[in-house]
């Protein structure tokens, strides 16, 4: 069987996996990444739910699954322009090389909400209101400390920014958020012994496997306080800590708390890139602006356009592990596709 | 004139431990309520006294209780109490006979083989010598059983000992130290003038034959007289006082002295009678089901006799009842704690929950009692609609609404004209706060209640919740006829009322705490559902049953512990594999039906299920005809 | 606190407003309580800066006090609305400028509505036809008066004769801001600077050398709430929200309040009396009570015109305190004088004198 | 006062930082179930006392954790014990214990005994 | 008068959705009380927006007919800071608006303590918009009614004439500036348009429902003017059940 040459757009979780998969399949791959290295966000988060696997690990993982010799990685560039051309796909990258491909998958991922949208927190404007993204690089130094250098004693973490929030512009739920809270959470009172943690949520979307267990330790073990209600603002004291006033819907009254630092848990939105890779390929997109797969049951991997698939989170918000199964999909996808095409 | 000093250590103890009984008695006996010291009197002088002497030989020395629950563990307390007062009989006698005058000082007995080392060489001497060998082997063996069972529990057939505090541990070697010396006491003298009989007489000339046994005797003696000593001295600061106060406890209970509801002499008499013997740990389901050790009677008696802080252990109890059922000592266990409880309460404020009640039956504010108002909001107004026969389902009922449904069609088939009186949820029926010791606020509900029961005019009250029949029958002041609703459905089928089929189901039924020990009710439950069904013996019928681990009586345990019971009990009880466990108690069901695969099902579900529906038909009455399709539960 | 970030807001929230020709409405409260204010902004822009300002002496209140005190149907205030806007049609004029808060909110509201629900613009083009017989059209370009005076705060910086300096130390004045809740919160857009972080009197701080404050309840509204303040009975409810505000900004002792809202600039200015009464609280720096200015008020200040002319004589809290502190050298015979400089008798009790 | 005929009114926003949760803190110490609470209201609609009044363990839960004892104080003893709760709680609290704890704490209290 | 017939079997939450200030504040409320944590009202009142506006998206007839004679939808001081946050784009203040509307409609405003103060606002700031064409003009401002406006304020208007004379006012004088007179003219239109608009009719409605309280409560009620008990009484009554 003649080989098949496929483009990977994106080299994080879902790109790499996908690309490894499709080398072992026999298949010429090129992994394109816009950054210098690959691993997209994951590269951000310095511990993952539910079992505190160090992001490090998967990173590994996913790079021993593209270290193949059937796949050229293309790092630091972005695809600059996609065309069809009989039966085959002519792609330019940033780098100036046009690469020629029967097959391209799509694993463009998301963004992190950009908090300072969310005027309201402060973020950028008060110290020591930072975002989930920014804690885990604490966590990744080794000690959560405030802009003046002291250890946080209570610290508030803000559920849903940037998700279920028409004045953000998302309608939907970013279904990590939560898990994240929690985990970060347990992870604060670890790092610092009687810390106070408040989380401040709407609701507890605990779905994946093993998520509720860790809520339930969180409650039980750390003593994390949940009070459910929006944060509504936030805003800087004298004595420079942060006010949060929120309603605690559950007792019906309005509450305030003055605490040392915040931790916004920024949601997901369909990525910069992605929406590049839309407009150039004319791929379809829903309201909440990620990809549209053609079927949201039976083919969630397929795009509107004959060749071009989807893996991983560009389609929607997804963990580590749907991430992978996405892109295995993907791969599954892709072959079958080639094997008709001959 | 025969002394020799060795004898004061036991003369000192002795002397102090008669006056020492002799005085706590009186105080005890002045801190009876005036009744209670009437009917003690009336009891010394009657027929009771008989009784007494009689309990008194059966438990103190036979220890008749503790041999049929575990013969080895009773074999062991009969050998030392038993062994022990024959010794001292036949001492008696013996010095009495053979010693050099009549009526001789006690400590001649005791050590009658030191002033008469000659003694028990021959004829009829012998045999004396032989008796007393022989019981000595007796208490020996006993101790000897003791001794293991202080160190393997497992070999007297026990789970678990009790533990011991320091002087205790003194008083106990001194009690172990006592006959083992008196033997080698006895055997040295023995060996050293070649008598003894074929335990000590034997010992000792084996001893002489390589030790100067005349030398050596003299010091056993000694640590012979020692330990009797120090024991008797012991005797009131450690846990064997149980036995002289054993004996007075027996005289009060059998003159018809009762624990009742405040501490008094009666339960401090109780506290200080039990011997620790553990057997209500081995009983407690909460020790061998969910491994908690340390809230078992024994340990509360421990505490009140330590003056310490009871709270915590006289809360954390299910109140099932079993270890009351088994005291070798018969002390009124749960009653006991229940003071405890009431004294430890939220609400210190005791009051006797009969206290101005007849006066306020007819009162019209019948929420408030003893001055204080905790449920005010319940409606004062609300009437019960009249009927012959009442029907209280009770707030668990209300969780397991099949018994409901069942229920109604049983009442809508016996045709009688009855009405729900807490259809849409009524008030608790005040027993739950008994339990915690709440007697004011239950009284609250308790009159609430009453008040609705006299407006409906029944002559017939049925519950579904052993709880409510329990209060309903013990602290309401009732003139309608309680029933458990296993009770009228009895009623029901020996009356010819409602006619049921037979449901060709195997089944075993548990019988639940409040209903069984707690009220007597054995018998009803099992006839209905051998009318409707085959029912399989268990290991654990009538006052053996076990508890479900639902009880309400205990705040305390945490919801796994409960589920770790509730899981061993219904383990045990569906050991043979029946279709359908049968209980008589929504609390019952409510917590097997999680905790077993087997079919759980209240008596009165199958009651239903046989009720035959053209019964059902034919006697509906139709303003009380309400449920019209029949219940299948299975 | 960044600054940088706020930046960043404040570039998202620019809008579009007109330089000249504007067609100006009164505030109902304004003209009775400062009227001062109002007039200075009428001087400097017309005779300042030489822009054409009209004013129809024929227009009326808009009736907001009477919409949120929920006795005016939305249809009634709508059309009354469009009246203004048919009289500033007939007088050709496209750009209106409105002096109170509440009203520019309402106007705001009422375009919005119009856009949403077309079907309530032509019910109001009937009614007023109806009523009135006048037509009208939509302004092309609606501006508060505020907004105006942002718009040429550097022009007013460069003539500045008092600058927000303390003259002895140097030190920039601390300002508290406080932006009247219509003014962005209904609609971020109709802001400069949004509704978080408004810029519309912060600009003006510092683009006149002061500090500004932002203290934790700086968002909070003061508490007029309409019908809380129009029946006596509610009126707990107006002064424990404004006290609210000055337990928040105390600590940070500001020199001068600057609103842009013709009720919060009274209340904030008479509750500091009240509360004096009632419990005796008073929030400024040493003893003294806190100056509340109209950003008219703070412009002539600025620019050095006599504040008995601006009318800061009669605010409950005199300003001697601040003008002492910018420097601004003023006659105490002139403070009670008639037009025609007749002394008038001095009133009693006020705060800081 | 009523120079003006009219007050200044108290807040009634939950301030965490003010709140005194030593009553929280007594009964999590005696009844670590206290913090499995979710919030999901069982307890509260299978309540017998529920049904006379409106009494919300649910509420009276989160009050006490918020340090807003005064409610809980003048409630807690609509509770009639009868353990419905307890068996409807789907996280397996506690409820009978934080409420007869409950109880305690605030006698102690009275007494500065806690 | 302006009358709304409505049978029983009427949903009043279609009433509500009749005026676009409902239609357009209450879309989907989700419960996440960002709206009470800053809301001025529920920081003093015994009030809650989230807890209104839930009420109402479960049209539940009765508790909506309970909501229009309640103390709580006239805690609100509409100011609006609820529509900034909410992240459903709901305004509880606009549903507010739209309640106290259909409950002045259908009189069930004189229930409340603060619902009969309509009367109060109607003849004062009401009064106001025909008489003067504004709806606050300084001589309507009388000192004995606002103690809290402060001695400046009394002084201000003893000497009314001279104190806006200096400040550019032209009380009582036609033409253009602060505090002039408006002409009967612009008054007439003013008046026509509440009488096309409805305005009119509504202020009627507030008279006779408010009338007939009065009587129901025993109270002198004149038709017009403020020196009347009923008007005092709603003026000034304060049960003190309404904050903490």
């Amino acid at each position: 069987m003649m080989t098949n040459n496929v483009i990977v757009i994106g080299g994080g979780t879902a790109g790499m996996e996908v690309a490894g998969q499709l080398a072992r399949q026999g298949c010429r791959v090129t992994l394109v990444e816009k950054n210098p290295e690959t691993g997209g966000n994951v590269n951000n988060w310095h511990h993952l739910f539910p079992d505190r696997r160090a992001g490090k690990e998967v990173i590994q993982y996913l790079r021993s699954q593209i270290d193949h010799t059937a796949i050229t990685l293309i790092t630091g560039n972005t695809i600059s322009g996609l065309r069809h051309d009989n039966g085959s796909f002519l792609i330019n990258t940033s780098g100036g090389d046009t690469i020629a491909a029967d097959a391209v998958v799509v694993a463009t991922g998301f963004d992190l909400f950009r908090s300072e949208r969310k005027e309201e927190y402060g973020y950028h404007i008060y110290d020591n209101v930072i975002t989930s993204a920014d804690l885990e690089e604490m966590f990744r130094e080794g000690e959560v400390r405030l802009t003046n250098g002291n250890i946080p004693q209570t610290i508030g973490i803000v559920h849903c920014v940037g998700s279920r929030d028409e004045k953000a512009g998302n309608l939907y739920c970013s279904k990590l958020c939560c898990i994240t809270a929690v985990k970060q959470a347990i992870e604060i009172t670890e790092y610092i012994k009687d810390a106070r943690v408040y989380c401040f949520y709407m609701d507890m979307r605990m779905g994946g496997a093993m998520y509720e267990e860790i809520y339930r330790e969180a409650q039980e073990k750390y003593g994390v306080n949940f009070i459910r209600g929006k944060v509504s603002e936030v805003s800087e004291t004298i004595d420079h800590k942060l006010l949060l006033k929120a309603e605690d819907t559950l007792a019906g009254r309005p509450v305030k708390l003055k605490v040392d630092m915040i931790v916004l848990m920024a949601g997901m939105e369909m990525s910069e890139g992605g929406i590049e890779v839309s407009e150039m390929a004319g791929l379809n997109r829903g309201a909440n602006r990620f990809f549209a797969p053609a079927d949201n049951h039976f083919g969630s991997n397929l795009s509107n356009r004959k060749g071009i698939f989807y893996a991983g989170s560009c389609t929607a918000p997804m963990n580590i592990t749907e991430t992978i199964s996405h892109a295995r999909a993907a791969a599954a996808e892709v072959i079958d596709y080639l094997k008709e095409k001959i | 004139m025969q002394f020799d000093p060795f004898v004061i250590p036991f003369n000192i103890g002795l002397y102090f431990i008669l006056f020492y009984v002799v005085g706590r008695s009186i105080i005890w006996f002045r801190g009876l309520s005036r009744p209670d010291k009437l009917r003690l009197q009336r009891g010394f002088f009657g027929k009771a006294f008989g009784q007494s002497l009689k309990e008194i030989f059966m438990e103190s020395l036979i220890h008749r209780k503790i041999l049929k629950t575990n013969p080895r563990l009773g074999y062991m307390h009969m050998s030392l109490a038993f062994g022990w007062f024959l010794l001292i009989l036949f001492g008696t006698i013996e010095a009495d006979i053979f010693g050099e005058k009549h009526l001789n000082h006690p400590y001649k007995a005791i050590f009658f083989k030191f002033f008469n080392p000659e003694h028990g060489r021959a004829g009829f001497e012998a045999v004396w010598a032989f008796l007393m060998d022989l019981i000595l082997l007796f208490i020996l063996s006993g101790l000897f059983l003791a001794v293991i069972k202080r160190f393997s529990p497992k070999v007297v057939g026990m789970r678990k000992s009790t533990r011991l505090k320091g002087l205790d541990k003194v008083a106990l070697t001194s009690l172990w130290l006592i006959f083992p010396a008196r033997l080698i006491a006895e055997s040295l003298t023995s060996g050293a003038y070649h008598s003894g009989s074929f335990l000590t007489g034997t010992l000792g000339s084996w001893l002489a034959s390589f030790l100067p046994a005349n030398d050596l005797a003299y010091p056993f003696w000694w640590l012979y007289s020692l330990s009797l000593g120090t024991f008797f001295i012991l005797l009131p600061v450690t846990r064997y006082l149980h036995i002289p106060t054993e004996l007075f406890l027996i005289f009060m209970r059998n003159s018809g002295i009762r624990t009742g509801d405040k501490s008094g002499s009666f339960s401090e008499v109780q506290v200080y009678s039990c011997s620790s013997c553990g057997i209500c740990i081995d009983q407690c389901q909460m020790n061998f089901a969910a491994g908690i050790k340390n809230i078992q009677p024994v340990y509360l008696m421990k505490a009140i006799r330590n003056d310490e802080d009871t709270s915590h252990i006289a809360n954390n109890c299910l109140l099932c009842g079993r270890c009351d059922q088994k005291c070798p000592v018969g002390i009124e266990l749960s009653p006991v704690r229940m003071i405890q409880r009431r004294e430890s309460s939220a609400d210190s404020g005791f009051t006797n929950i009969w206290n101005g009640y007849f006066r306020k039956r007819n009162h019209a504010d019948l929420h408030e009692a003893n001055g204080h108002h905790s449920y005010g909001y319940l409606p004062g107004d609300q009437i019960a609609e009249k009927a012959e026969v009442l029907y209280f389902a009770g707030c668990m009922t209300h969780l397991t609404p099949g018994i409901i449904r069942s229920m109604t069609r049983i009442l809508d088939a016996s045709g009688l004209k009855w009405s729900f009186l807490d259809r849409d949820g009524g008030a608790c029926c005040g027993r739950p706060l008994m339990l915690a010791g709440q007697d004011r606020e239950a009284r609250e509900l308790i009159n609430f209640n009453s008040k609705l029961i006299w407006q409906s005019g029944a002559h017939t009250l049925v519950t579904s919740c052993p709880i409510c029949y329990k209060v309903f029958r013990e602290s309401y002041y009732l003139d309608v006829e309680v029933f458990h609703h296993s009770q009228f459905i009895k009623h029901l089928i020996d009356e010819d009322i409602v006619k049921m089929n037979f449901l060709n189901k195997r089944v075993v039924y548990h019988t639940p705490c409040e209903l069984g020990r707690g009220s007597g009710i054995y018998e009803e439950p099992k006839d209905v559902i051998r009318h409707v069904a085959e029912l399989d013996e268990t290991e654990y019928e009538n006052e053996n049953s076990l508890c479900c681990g639902g009880s309400l009586a205990n705040i305390k345990i945490n919801y796994s512990d409960r589920q770790k019971i509730a899981v061993d009990a219904a383990a045990r009880l569906t050991a043979s594999n029946p279709e359908v466990l049968v209980t008589s108690c929504p609390l019952c069901k409510k917590t097997f039906s999680s905790a077993t695969a087997t079919k759980v099902a209240d008596i009165c579900e199958i009651a239903a299920e046989a009720v035959a529906d053209h019964q059902l038909e034919k006697n509906s009455l139709s303003e009380t005809y309400s449920l019209k399709e029949s219940v299948d539960i299975f | 606190m960044k600054k940088d970030g706020k930046k960043q807001i404040w570039s998202e929230y620019q809008k579009e407003i007109a330089d000249d020709h504007f067609f100006y409405v009164r505030s109902c409260i304004r003209q009775s309580f400062f009227p001062g204010s109002e007039q200075f902004f009428l001087h400097f822009m017309r005779n300042v800066l030489g822009k054409d300002v009209f004013e129809n002496p024929s227009h009326t209140t808009c009736t907001g006090i009477g919409y949120h005190g929920d006795i005016v149907p939305f249809s009634t205030i709508m059309t009354v609305v469009a009246r203004h806007f048919a009289l500033m049609k007939e007088s050709g004029y496209k750009n209106i400028a409105i002096s109170c808060v509440t009203s520019f909110g309402i106007y705001t509201e009422i375009i919005e509505t119009w856009k949403h629900f077309p079907q309530e613009l032509e019910k109001t083009r009937e009614y007023l036809l109806k009523a009135t017989g006048r037509e009208f059209d939509i302004p092309e370009n609606m501006a508060h008066t505020s907004d105006i005076i942002y718009k040429f705060r550097d022009e007013i910086a460069e003539m500045a004769k008092h600058p927000l300096i303390n003259a002895e130390t140097g030190e920039p004045l601390k300002v508290v801001e406080h932006i009247g809740c219509h003014y962005s919160k209904m609609f971020p857009r109709s802001g400069i600077g949004g509704a978080e972080f408004p810029h519309v009197l912060s600009g003006l701080i510092e683009a006149w050398g002061g500090e500004v404050i932002d203290y934790p309840e700086r968002r909070h509204c003061c508490g007029f709430g309409f019908r809380q303040y129009l029946v006596q009975a509610n009126r707990g409810y107006s002064i424990s929200n404004t006290v609210k505000k000055f337990e928040s900004m105390e600590p940070y002792k500001p020199d001068l309040v600057l609103t842009n809202c013709p009720g919060c600039n009274m209340f904030m200015d008479k509750w500091q009396y009240t509360v004096r009464e009632m419990d005796g609280s008073v929030y400024g720096a040493n003893g003294e009570s806190i100056p509340v200015l109209t950003y008219e008020e703070l412009a002539g200040l600025v620019m050095g015109y006599n504040p008995w002319d601006l009318g800061l004589q009669y605010h409950m809290v005199q300003s001697e305190p601040l003008l002492r502190k910018m420097g601004v050298e003023y006659d105490e015979k002139d403070k009670y004088r008639t037009k025609a400089g007749k002394q008038m008798p001095l009133p009693q009790n006020l705060l800081n004198a | 006062m009523d120079k003006f005929g009219f007050t200044l009114s108290k807040a009634r926003v939950i301030d965490l930082d003010s709140n005194d949760r030593s009553i929280a803190e007594y009964i999590l110490r005696n009844e670590p179930s206290f913090s499995l609470c979710i919030e999901c209201g069982c307890c509260a609609s299978t309540c017998t006392a529920g049904t006379y009044t409106p009494f919300s363990l649910r509420e009276l839960q989160i009050l006490l954790k918020r340090g807003e004892n005064e409610k809980v104080r003048t409630n807690i003893g609509k509770c009639m014990l009868c353990g419905k709760c307890s068996l409807v709680c789907p996280r397996g609290v506690n409820t009978r214990n934080i409420i007869e704890l409950a109880k305690k704490a605030f006698k102690n209290q009275e007494t500065h005994a806690i | 008068m302006l009358i709304i017939s409505l049978n029983l079997m009427e949903s009043y939450y279609d009433l509500l959705m009749q005026d676009v200030r409902f239609e357009e504040g209450l879309k989907a409320c989700m419960n996440c009380g960002v709206c009470t944590a800053i809301c001025p009202a529920a920081e003093f009142y015994h009030y809650d927006p989230r807890k209104i506006v839930d009420t109402l998206q479960s049209k539940d007839n009765d508790k909506i007919i309970s909501l229009l004679k309640s103390e709580e939808i006239w805690y609100c001081g509409e100011c609006m800071s609820c529509k900034l946050r909410c992240p459903r784009g709901n305004t509880p203040g606009l549903v507010i608006m739209a309640l106290r509307t259909l409950s002045q409609k259908l009189g069930y405003f004189t229930e409340s303590e603060k619902g009969r103060q309509q009367l109060a606002i109607k003849r004062t700031i009401g009064e106001n918009i025909f008489k003067y064409g504004y709806c606050v003009a300084a001589y309507a401002v009388n000192p004995e009614m606002h103690p809290e406006q402060g001695p400046v304020w009394n002084y201000i208007i003893e000497h009314s004439k001279e104190v806006y004379e200096r400040l550019g006012g032209r009380i009582d004088e036609l033409g253009a500036g602060p505090l002039r007179k408006i002409d009967e003219g612009a008054k007439e239109e003013l008046k026509k348009i509440f009488d096309v608009t409805g305005g009119t009719d509504f202020f009627n409605t507030i008279e006779a429902h408010s009338r007939k309280k009065a009587s129901e409560m025993g109270l002198q009620f004149d038709n017009n003017g403020i020196d009347n008990e009923y008007f005092v009484e709603v003026f000034t009554a304060n049960n003190n059940t309404h904050t903490a």
